[in-house]
């Protein structure tokens, strides 16, 4: 199979959705239902594009874009070691899976607005600020630069603040929205002054130079400090987790499905951070006292893991409003990647359990893409819950599953599927992330499987109380939500079903390749400068 | 002087301490649109060190959208909403 | 309520501190460590090649921040105006009307 | 050490708004305080860009002598603007809190829900 | 809002169009001086926002639509947008400046070291600088209006 | 034929194995062993399904001699689903809800207190 290969596809996956998000108020002033079509078409094509480029770089190797120059000049200067003047976009197999999930989550979610959102005013608005947030998220995970970075997150951070605002009628909406702004604003503000931090020292914005430049000096230490917890607070991990819960519950269904693609896109960042840009003594363990710094980063991932895992249960437990329930789920859903991440980053230096690092690693890149669409997957059911009865409290629902069987039957699906339960595919990355844990310290993977079980009983409280049971007499006349909805809930168990009957496949072909890619073992200059300049001499650009 | 310091040197000085002043004011003031003032304030002294420090197109930035478009949006904010801050 | 603030307070001391630190270990004023991405912006004579190289010779503007901003790193300011696009429709989404 | 007064005052630009956003309750001097933390990242970009003796980056206006850095202030442009379009977003949502909950006290506005 | 007294609006009528034509000069001469699309931008919103508060926002509402802004707004962007495109076309990429070199719009290259400041220079950046400069004015001072009109609304209302 | 070889080629790739080092998981092969053991107990149960009669008294519903309420009213609600659970651990839960306040500060307080940890031990620790 040969697919045709474009040397600018990086640019366009970005360029497609800002382009939709500039034409769609003008489009929407013609008719509502070509405005939708524009949108669905326009991210259709950006996840075409996001395939060719999977396709490319997963076949060849890390693709790299240069904004603006003649690529033979940063050839030269890359070669001559001359400093790197513009933008580039840097994609690799991780930027390539997390790019993956964003659109798969944006594509589903604008299927479902369609008729999840028919009765709202300023529809137009809302569409052009959603492809400008799928727009930030691919920023965020194509770029190779600090700054650009940053530019891309504060994109996504603002359209998802307007967007969890959109029901400006209710005050909690407004409320949550508002504590989003303030997160992400301080949040962007201190990576900001980290980048400021760096490029103090070492006069460069690129993250493969920076990375290759890295020396671990005090300020070094303390921009990473900086990045790190700033990007952890915007991913979502407790201590910092609480305006989570409520951007999630607050926000429309379809908006939250997206806002989980941004949370993951700020993973995304941490795992930048901590493997590539400050790698680099990664790629030569043995004689390097600065892993020290690793190991003791990845302690320190995996302490807030577990408490993050235990606290999302717990509190999970006992919420009534079912999204925020879902939301502190995703939580605990978080605790398990971080867990996977910070256990590779604690193992990896050490030769004897190195096997393991890499399992780990590989279990927690595995769990983001289950994650992303289980939790999806649940909120698209909350939401057409909402939808069909206009009740968000699960005191007040019973015996659902008489009016709404389709639903029903994707609820119990993501159930299976975030609690972990064989043979979904949240069991095949839970084990991974239990078996390899298991040798860092068994304490931790007892914790992990206990706290699965204890998901799975949250959520057979929610099917219990929601679906199962009497039938409700106010409940009579509710009927099964739309096509559109259902369509959107269908496409994303298909993918959670193949993924949890052929694990091995998915791992083979997409995690391996971008837990490779974080970690690089080997190379003088830095691995991952050291990768561009071979595809650009292969002509792979 | 016993510092032996030029004009630009003690400029370099004094405006730091002038911006710092100023957004100290901006977060003591219980009035808020005093506050308001004070952020205007240092935003005009802000930009006068970025004139200094040789960026004058950041301090014509800083001067239009710092000093006047901030002050303008914070003081209609203000307006629709409450004058005073409430004390504990 | 007085206890939230004076566990506030002693975490917020420890950090005042490691930022000070931190201002006191970088660069002193006035004297960049490294400047070579910029001096290459800038500009200059090329003595190998007897070549010019830098802003002025490359894009053609006497403004070096312009052409940075325009030309070396156009693309931030794409974002940039995105962002400007953003915060309007944010706006104009947050006071609309509620009823058609 | 009296040339790095600066960054110091970087510092306290942006620990005086984390300090208006951790310790004051009113939720306009919380965004005062983004404000000063955004304002002192400005100053710092501008300030790692300042060369001892030199002249800005425009070769229209003095020929010769080294340069200030551009790059930071590329930056810092982008950044004014940013702080901007945050600014105004949230003080819409401000102004929307206020219509719905009457007050601007931080504490009464959240409230502890289950 | 409601308007001020009669001076305060005379005199801001006076002064706008200074404003506003120092403004653009800033916003044309940004490949030269001190300036460009973003700052001459600001200033002219600043103007703008003069305005707003001299004759009330339901006047100024009456006036300029938030519409019309908005279209302006994208107008400036779509141009800022197709001339990066411009250089995926006939370059090599994104934001490649192919004018210059040129002997062609804007396409002169100055000297090195060169203080003369030649309008006719630096390719693209002079039509970025006025696509860049319509996108800031128009949407700083939609955010204004949009912020003034809705909150001076609600105390109608009341 | 070489459509046959590809799809076989496919088929040989999506059936492999998921190692991970210390054990494994195959989940097609979980599945057969599940519709197994199902067949095995719904036999069983056939057997003793003859003796089952319908309309006999064990059928009836016996709430300690209380008279059976309506049909809608029966259904437990979710904040009363697990309450030993609950209960027990109310401490934990008044913990809980203290920390969640609901007030922005807070939320930055706790982006203050995670920064000054990760400070002392990365920044002066190592």
């Amino acid at each position: 199979m040969n697919l045709p290969t474009f040397e600018f596809t990086p640019a366009l996956v970005v360029a497609i959705p800002l382009l939709g998000a500039f034409l769609t108020p003008l489009v929407s002033r013609i008719n509502d239902k070509l405005r939708n079509i524009f949108v669905i078409i326009i991210m259709g094509l950006t996840g075409f594009f996001v395939f060719l480029l999977a396709y490319d770089v997963l076949a060849k190797g890390i693709k790299v874009y240069v904004f603006g120059a003649n690529t033979a000049d940063t050839i030269q200067s890359l070669e001559n070691g001359l400093p790197l003047l513009r933008i580039l976009f840097e994609v690799d197999a991780m930027s390539v899976l997390m790019a993956g999930i964003s659109v798969i989550l944006g594509f589903v979610a604008v299927i479902y607005s369609w008729s999840f959102m028919k009765e709202n005013t300023g529809l137009d608005k809302y569409y052009t600020l959603f492809l400008l947030m799928i727009a930030g998220m691919l920023g965020m995970e194509l770029t190779g630069d600090m700054f650009n970075f940053f530019v891309f997150l504060e994109i996504t951070s603002i359209a998802s603040c307007a967007l969890i605002a959109f029901w400006t009628n209710k005050g909690k909406a407004v409320d949550a929205a508002f504590k989003y702004i303030v997160i992400s604003a301080i949040g962007a503000l201190f990576i900001l002054f980290a980048v400021a931090l760096l490029y103090s020292q070492y006069n460069a914005l690129n993250i493969a130079v920076l990375g290759s430049m890295i020396q671990y000096t005090f300020l070094d230490k303390i921009a990473l400090i900086l990045l790190i917890v700033a990007l952890l607070m915007k991913a979502g991990i407790v201590p910092m987790h609480m305006w989570l819960p409520d951007a999630y519950s607050r926000a429309p269904s379809s908006v939250t499905v997206a806002l989980i693609g941004a949370t993951l896109a700020s993973l995304y960042g941490v795992l930048r951070v901590c493997f590539t840009l400050y790698g680099n003594s990664l790629s030569n363990i043995c004689n390097n006292l600065n892993i020290n710094v690793h190991s003791m980063l990845g302690t320190l991932l995996i302490l807030l893991a577990i408490i993050t895992i235990i606290l999302g249960v717990i509190m999970a437990l006992r919420q009534i409003n079912f999204k925020r329930l879902i939301a502190f789920a995703a939580i605990a859903e978080l605790g398990y990647m971080f867990l996977g991440i910070g256990t590779g980053l604690t193992v990896l230096g050490n030769p004897e359990l190195a096997v393991y690092g890499m399992t780990a690693l590989k279990g927690g890149i595995f769990h983001i893409i289950n994650d992303a669409l289980d939790v999806g997957l649940l909120f698209l059911v909350a939401g057409a819950i909402y939808y069909a009865t206009r009740e968000n409290s699960l005191n007040r629902m019973g015996g659902l599953a008489r009016n709404l069987k389709y639903t029903t039957v994707f609820f119990l699906i993501g159930l299976l599927a975030v609690s972990g339960m064989p043979p979904m595919n949240g069991f095949a990355s839970k084990i991974l992330i239990y078996e390899s844990t298991y040798q860092l310290s068994p304490i931790l993977s007892i914790i992990a499987i206990l706290c699965s079980i204890l998901l799975l009983a949250v959520f057979v409280k929610v099917f219990y109380s929601a679906f199962m049971g009497p039938a409700q007499p106010k409940f009579k006349d509710v009927k099964e939500v739309p096509k559109s909805m259902l369509i959107a809930m269908g496409i994303i168990t298909c993918i959670i079903i193949f993924i949890g009957l052929f694990p091995q496949f998915v791992i083979n072909t997409v995690v391996t390749p971008a837990a490779e890619a974080l970690v690089n073992f080997g190379g003088e200059k830095g691995f991952y400068i050291n990768e561009i300049i071979e595809s650009f001499t292969l002509g792979g650009v | 002087m016993i510092l032996d310091l030029d004009l630009v040197q003690i400029i370099h000085i004094v405006l730091p301490i002038l911006i710092v002043v100023a957004s100290i004011l901006a977060v003591v003031l219980k009035d808020l649109l005093a506050a308001a003032i004070a952020v205007a304030a240092m935003s005009l002294l802000l930009s006068l060190e970025f004139y200094i420090l040789q960026a004058p197109d950041v301090a014509i930035a800083e001067a239009g959208i710092g000093a006047c478009l901030t002050t303008a949006i914070l003081i209609i904010a203000i307006r629709g909403t409450k004058r005073m801050e409430e004390d504990a | 309520m007085s206890m939230r603030n004076a566990v506030a307070a002693i975490f917020f001391a420890i950090v005042c501190v490691f930022f000070v630190f931190s201002a006191l270990m970088i660069h002193s004023f006035g004297v960049p460590d490294a400047t070579d991405m910029d001096d290459r912006i800038i500009g200059g004579f090329d003595m190998e090649n007897n070549t010019y190289y830098g802003a002025q010779n490359e894009t053609g503007a006497n403004n070096v921040v312009t052409s940075v901003v325009f030309d070396y790193r156009g693309f931030d300011t794409l974002g940039e105006a995105t962002i400007l696009f953003t915060a309007v429709a944010g706006v104009v989404l947050v006071f609309r009307r509620l009823k058609k | 050490m009296i040339y790095n007064i600066p960054y110091i005052a970087v510092a306290a630009l942006i620990l005086i708004g984390l300090y208006a956003v951790v310790f004051k309750r009113n939720l306009i001097k919380m965004v005062i305080g983004i404000t000063l933390i955004e304002s002192g990242v400005n100053l710092f970009l501008i300030t790692l860009g300042y060369r001892e003796g030199s002249i800005a980056p425009i070769y229209t206006s003095s020929p010769g002598g080294i340069m200030a850095l551009p790059v930071p202030q590329a930056l810092t442009l982008t950044s004014i603007v940013i702080g901007v379009a945050v600014l105004a977003l949230m003080l819409s949502l401000v102004i929307h809190i206020y219509r719905h909950y009457g007050t601007l006290d931080a504490r009464k506005i959240g409230g502890n829900e289950e | 809002m409601s308007g001020m007294s009669k001076i305060v609006k005379t005199i801001s009528s006076i002064t706008f169009p200074f404003v506003f034509i120092y403004g653009l000069y800033v916003i044309a001469h940004g490949h030269l001086t001190p300036g460009g699309g973003f700052q001459g931008g600001a200033i002219v919103a600043s103007g703008c926002a003069m305005i707003l508060v001299a004759y009330g926002s339901v006047w100024t509402m009456g006036k300029i639509k938030e519409k019309n802004l908005s279209i302006l707004e994208s107008l400036g962007g779509f141009c800022f947008i197709l001339l990066a495109f411009l250089g995926l076309g006939f370059g090599t990429g994104f934001f490649n400046n192919l004018f210059v070199g040129n002997e062609f719009l804007f396409g002169e290259t100055p000297k090195f070291n060169s203080v003369a400041a030649n309008f006719n220079t630096a390719g693209v950046i002079p039509l970025m600088n006025f696509a860049v400069g319509l996108k800031v004015i128009a949407g700083l001072f939609a955010i204004v209006l949009v912020m003034a009109y809705a909150s001076s609304i609600r105390e109608d209302e009341k | 034929m070489l459509l046959f070889i590809a799809i076989l080629d496919t088929f040989k790739l999506l059936l492999k194995t998921l190692s991970t080092n210390s054990g494994f998981w195959n989940p097609l092969v979980w599945c057969s062993v599940i519709v197994i053991a199902f067949l095995i107990v719904y036999s069983i149960r056939s057997f003793g399904n003859k003796e089952y009669k319908k309309d006999n008294e064990q059928v009836k519903t016996f709430l300690s001699g209380n008279p059976e309420y309506e049909k809608e009213q029966m259904h437990v609600k979710s904040s009363n689903v697990y309450w030993g659970f609950t209960e027990t651990l109310k401490w934990v839960y008044n913990l809980l809800n203290k920390m969640h306040t609901g007030n922005v500060s807070d939320y930055v307080l706790w982006f203050v207190v995670t920064m000054a940890i990760f400070f002392i031990l990365i920044g002066v620790m190592i």
